[in-house]
């Protein structure tokens, strides 16, 4: 059976776990309403039904021990997915994210493996305020111990999930909200895994490029349709993982553009893009023909007014100038 | 500590249940506009109905003085109506227009603040309002005031880690709060006995020392007795909780159709409507239904005439975002 | 949940008490050693002495099987040698050598491994163990195995809001968890009557349904049958707790001189130190005082012996700060 | 009374504390064991005797409450100092720090305000290991809402404590436990504050700039010590807060010197330095004669052995072997 139909980022995420719990029965998932409303997005539909409630747990308003009876469960022999509602909310399990997940093997001599995945929904949409809409990437990013994935599209969607769910270290998988209906073509193959640290160029080309990920990737290559039309040329890398890092890929592409934009929906002070642009000065100093710009969200808690919500973040009409300005260099 | 006078039950029952019909009516009011800016789309958050629990919110807030503290929670708005909120400032939130109360930066269910009737806002992650209402009671201690620090929260956000934090230091320091539990059996589509082996909030309050109360959420008047109770304990030192067993009649949020709950269950939970019971023992006292329908109608010309209002309020633009995160 | 036989008397009180008396012992022993190890500043961290408490720690890991888990705490270290962990790796971790079960990295209190024994090592962050100890007894019954997480803790720790998050999901689930608190009363300077307005923390377990036992933690026998019922009802899916009142004899750590602590109720601690009132109660049963000296003498020969052990082993070079943080 | 002797970075914070909770008895401290006990650093002695235990509150094992706590106390009135015993701690607060602390006046329109400091006593020392021994800088600057203050020397630790206390805006006020025994003059006047956003060069150079804070200041001038025997003239700029950031000062020194180390002691990746070297290769490109170079922490958690703890962190040696190499660009 050879499935050509696209699928949208939310079903490549549903498959990529179903394949996952069918082939390894340690694969389990615990979250609040992930059992038998099939999660709050609808991301875990059927799974209740087809795997019961052992491997499905829905569990009260308990952060924590989503968190932490995780990181007990990993180091006991299983493969917990676990699931906060909102990435913010991973924040609340801040020891345990923070600390023991990252920290557990280490701290005991690396005697000890964590293999477990967060799925944390990110990004920016629907008006649910300040405490449901953030991309925490760099806190983690900050942490030593985690792997991070940050998928734009459904076949790295679920390809980087099925490499998290077999990574034996713990990975925060990073999905955005405004990404599950996009649709793309993935390839039915279940041993078809994305790996980590390998970033892809979502487009060629040879003016400037533009390191983005997750939900920035189709706006980077919206803006960059409309500037060919300027005849600017734009390379869009997607990193696909921030740990482990390609940067030889961005590097690779600014060998030919010598010009960067780095472009993340995270507000901007700290945030992610501080770590590539911060790279990019030391490691590509001698190819930059430009200074080396960022853009990002806005440096405010997210309004719950829907309609604030473009002001937040980097829109086309933004990259498409900012890009305009860096090629003048 | 000083002893406390139980004393609270009420003398004038039918003037109170009047007041709190009212009050429950207001509220409803309110959320069917709310329902029907959903609707028509003018507002596209999550709006969590609070149909069935009114009269929790009603009754309690009753219980409160004008500068309690309030830290309310996400299901439905009769705690800011009943606290004296005005609807026009909550609409205005819920348009994103410049006259809600957070001056356009927009608030669904939460987030709304009045602080001159000490509505202090609310968390989107719930259970926050623990340790926040511990601080409030114990600034309210440390400054000579008398206020008391209300904290309304679910079955499910009472088995944050953050209730027995705040919890423990709240009894070591005799902090006046008052921890209102609406126990609603469930959080989103979990059952509160599947997720937390119990359906029973109460004892891990009455473990720390709190003053604890156990009362049907749906009889109104009950709840406002409980509550005065409450009130006078927490005043006097003694940080005290309420457990309302009550009813979500609604899904978790407008839209959500509930496809993981029983339909009998939710058919006696609209059996058993606040307002409507409230009316009943209303009309058995001697009131007259043309009274209770005229209180409903005049809630519905109140809020409808609340949303005209909000709506001349102009919206906000893009700068709104850069103001107000620095003091 | 199966019914569950609660026969957990002893029959063989001496046999068993002698058992315990030796681990008491062996316990104490190496805390002496580390206590050494501080005094010529071989290890400069912060050691948290547990003297006075070793009854609970010898007594509960006497009631578990080999390769249930062990959560352990800070306090002292007779929670690793009952669980029957090589004190030449845990003196290794406490001088930073590479026989140390961190094989280098160092460990003082906390951070000690041994994954053959179930011992699974401890956060630095107190109360990190409740919802670790509920994972690992998820993973226990997932995968169809018999071992119960056993889990120590102070009273203060069980302030910490991980308590009733993995409380109330433990219960939900009838994870085999056995919870000990070790209430000494203090954390640090503070006295848990005052900063948690309790001196009692099982109504807090009692509250969300673990099978909840409260014992005096100076009567080794006591706690051994607490915690053999404890075990069987958590091997049968009902979460059990055991509040065992200990003392704290030494300070918070070595070196503090607890000025903030009374003489009387040290000197009071003192007198019902677990290995003598072991030690009265054998000799009562008959035990000759020479054979019990005799055990002292052996534990401290021992320990002795792995220090010399641990002191053979080399120290890591810099580059150990990069390995093992990845899989 | 002129008080000319130097003091101490621990006594100026306690004198600091001391003088604003004469001055204003809405200010309060709350923590595990800054009563009675003084401290577990001694940083708070002498303190409840004098105010008594309503001002100077003892907890249990609570970060939560100590965090949301003072935010609630905040918002109802007072100006609470909460003190975590490890800076590591003030991530188990998550919700607290990130979401309340820092969003809570910005998400009720900014019509409250969350007057509080966090004391954070941070940095490498003692072998406490992994969860004792962290600067979370970082995680805190990409948190909009909340100013970040890092003294590295007595004076100036008296002098922002006492401007955080003012400040209306809650504050993480990072105390360096390397620090604590060093002195210094400490001017006694009550009134002299240290004003937030304004950077000092801590020593005059040509070549290279440093940018250090907290105990990395220290660090810096030994290395410049050094370096100045080898005729590289080196420029140390602390920042003294991060939030606001000094960038100006920063500038005028790259204006200088063409050459850019930034220097701290939280693990590299995605750290607060990332920040300032990103900043720089976009507002300073055109200054830079080399490549921004970062020297920081080792990205891994802090081993508990302490003979291990000065791999985690730039010791002079690296810092002056650094300088050298930049200085030949
Ligand atoms: C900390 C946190 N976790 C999860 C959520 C998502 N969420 C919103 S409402 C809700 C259910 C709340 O249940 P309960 O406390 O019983 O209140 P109810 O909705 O029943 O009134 C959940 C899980 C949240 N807002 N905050
Ligand atoms: C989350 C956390 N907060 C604070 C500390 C600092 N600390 C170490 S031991 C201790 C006291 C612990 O008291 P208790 O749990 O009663 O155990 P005891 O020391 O009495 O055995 C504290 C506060 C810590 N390690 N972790
Ligand atoms: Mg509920
Ligand atoms: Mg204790």
């Amino acid at each position: 059976m050879t499935e050509t139909k696209p699928i949208t980022y939310a079903w490549a995420i549903n498959h990529a776990i179903d394949e996952e719990m069918q082939r390894d029965p340690t694969v389990f998932l615990i979250g609040q309403d992930v059992g038998r409303m099939g999660g709050v997005f609808g991301l875990t539909r059927g799974l209740f039904d087809k795997y019961g409630a052992e491997r499905v747990r829905d569990v009260s308003i308990v952060e924590h021990l989503v968190v932490g009876g995780a990181v007990g469960a990993a180091i006991g022999g299983m493969r917990p997915i676990a699931e906060v509602q909102f990435a913010d909310f991973l924040l609340l399990a801040g020891d345990e994210s923070f600390h023991k997940m990252a920290k557990w093997r280490y701290m005991h001599g690396g005697r000890l493996t964590v293999p477990m995945v967060v799925r944390a929904p990110c990004g920016i949409q629907g008006g649910v305020g300040a405490e449901h809409s953030q991309s925490p990437e760099a806190h983690y990013w900050h942490t030593p111990g985690v792997k991070i994935a940050v998928p734009s599209n459904p076949a790295d969607a679920k390809g980087l999930l099925k490499s998290a769910i077999r990574d034996d270290n713990p990975v925060i998988y990073f999905e955005n909200r405004r990404l599950y209906r996009n649709k793309g073509v993935v390839d039915p193959d279940p041993e078809l895994l994305v790996p980590f640290g390998q970033g892809t160029v979502a487009r060629e080309g040879t003016d400037v490029t533009i390191v983005a990920w997750s939900a920035m990737v189709p706006a980077a290559l919206e803006a960059a349709e409309i500037l060919e039309r300027e005849q600017v040329s734009v390379e869009v890398v997607d990193p696909r993982t921030l740990v482990p890092f390609d940067m030889e890929t961005v590097a690779a592409s600014v060998r030919k553009t010598s010009r960067l934009l780095v472009l993340h929906e995270a507000s901007l002070t700290a945030g992610p893009g501080a770590e590539i642009a911060a790279r990019a000065a030391d490691e590509l100093f001698e190819l930059l023909d430009a200074p080396v710009k960022r853009l990002a969200g806005t440096d405010n808690p997210i309004p719950q007014n829907m309609a604030l919500e473009p002001f937040c973040y980097p829109q086309t009409d933004e990259i498409v100038s900012t890009v305009r300005d860096l090629a003048k260099w | 500590m000083t002893a406390v006078s139980s004393d609270t039950r009420v003398t004038d029952e039918r003037g109170m249940l009047l007041r709190l019909y009212r009050e429950i009516a207001r509220g409803r009011a309110l959320e069917d506009v709310v329902h029907q800016l959903v609707q028509e789309r003018s507002f596209r958050g999550f709006f969590h109905p609070g149909r069935g629990q009114e009269g929790v919110q009603a009754a309690v807030c009753a219980a409160l003085e004008r500068d309690d503290y309030l830290l309310y929670a996400h299901r439905g708005l009769t705690y800011l109506t009943a606290k004296g909120m005005d609807p026009v400032e909550i609409l205005g939130d819920f348009h994103g227009r410049v006259v809600g109360s957070t001056r356009g930066l927009g608030a669904g269910t939460v987030h709304c603040v009045d602080p001159e009737l000490g509505i202090m806002g609310q968390g989107g992650t719930l259970g926050s309002s623990f340790t926040l209402s511990a601080g409030l009671a114990m600034a309210s201690k440390s400054l000579g005031q008398t206020k008391v620090a209300c904290a309304f929260f679910g079955d499910g956000a009472s088995a944050r880690g953050t209730f027995l934090e705040a919890g423990v230091t709240a009894k070591a320091w005799g902090l006046p709060v008052v921890w209102v539990c609406e126990n609603n059996g469930w959080a989103v589509s979990a059952r509160v006995q599947d997720v937390q082996g119990t359906s029973d909030i109460a004892p891990r309050a009455r473990a720390l020392g709190f003053h604890t109360q156990v009362v049907d959420g749906q009889d109104a008047l009950a709840v406002y007795e409980a509550a005065r109770e409450a009130v006078t304990q927490a005043r006097n030192g003694v940080p005290a909780f309420i457990e309302a067993k009550t009813q979500r009649i609604d899904g978790h949020y407008t839209g959500d159709m509930q496809p993981y709950r029983d339909r009998d269950e939710v058919a006696a939970a609209k059996a058993r409507d606040p307002l409507d019971l409230a009316g009943a023992r209303l009309t058995e006292l001697g009131e007259d239904p043309a009274a209770l329908a005229q209180i409903r109608e005049e809630a519905r010309a109140e809020m409808t005439a609340a949303d005209a209002a909000a709506r001349q309020s102009p919206f906000p633009d893009g700068s709104r975002i850069h103001e107000g995160l620095w003091a």
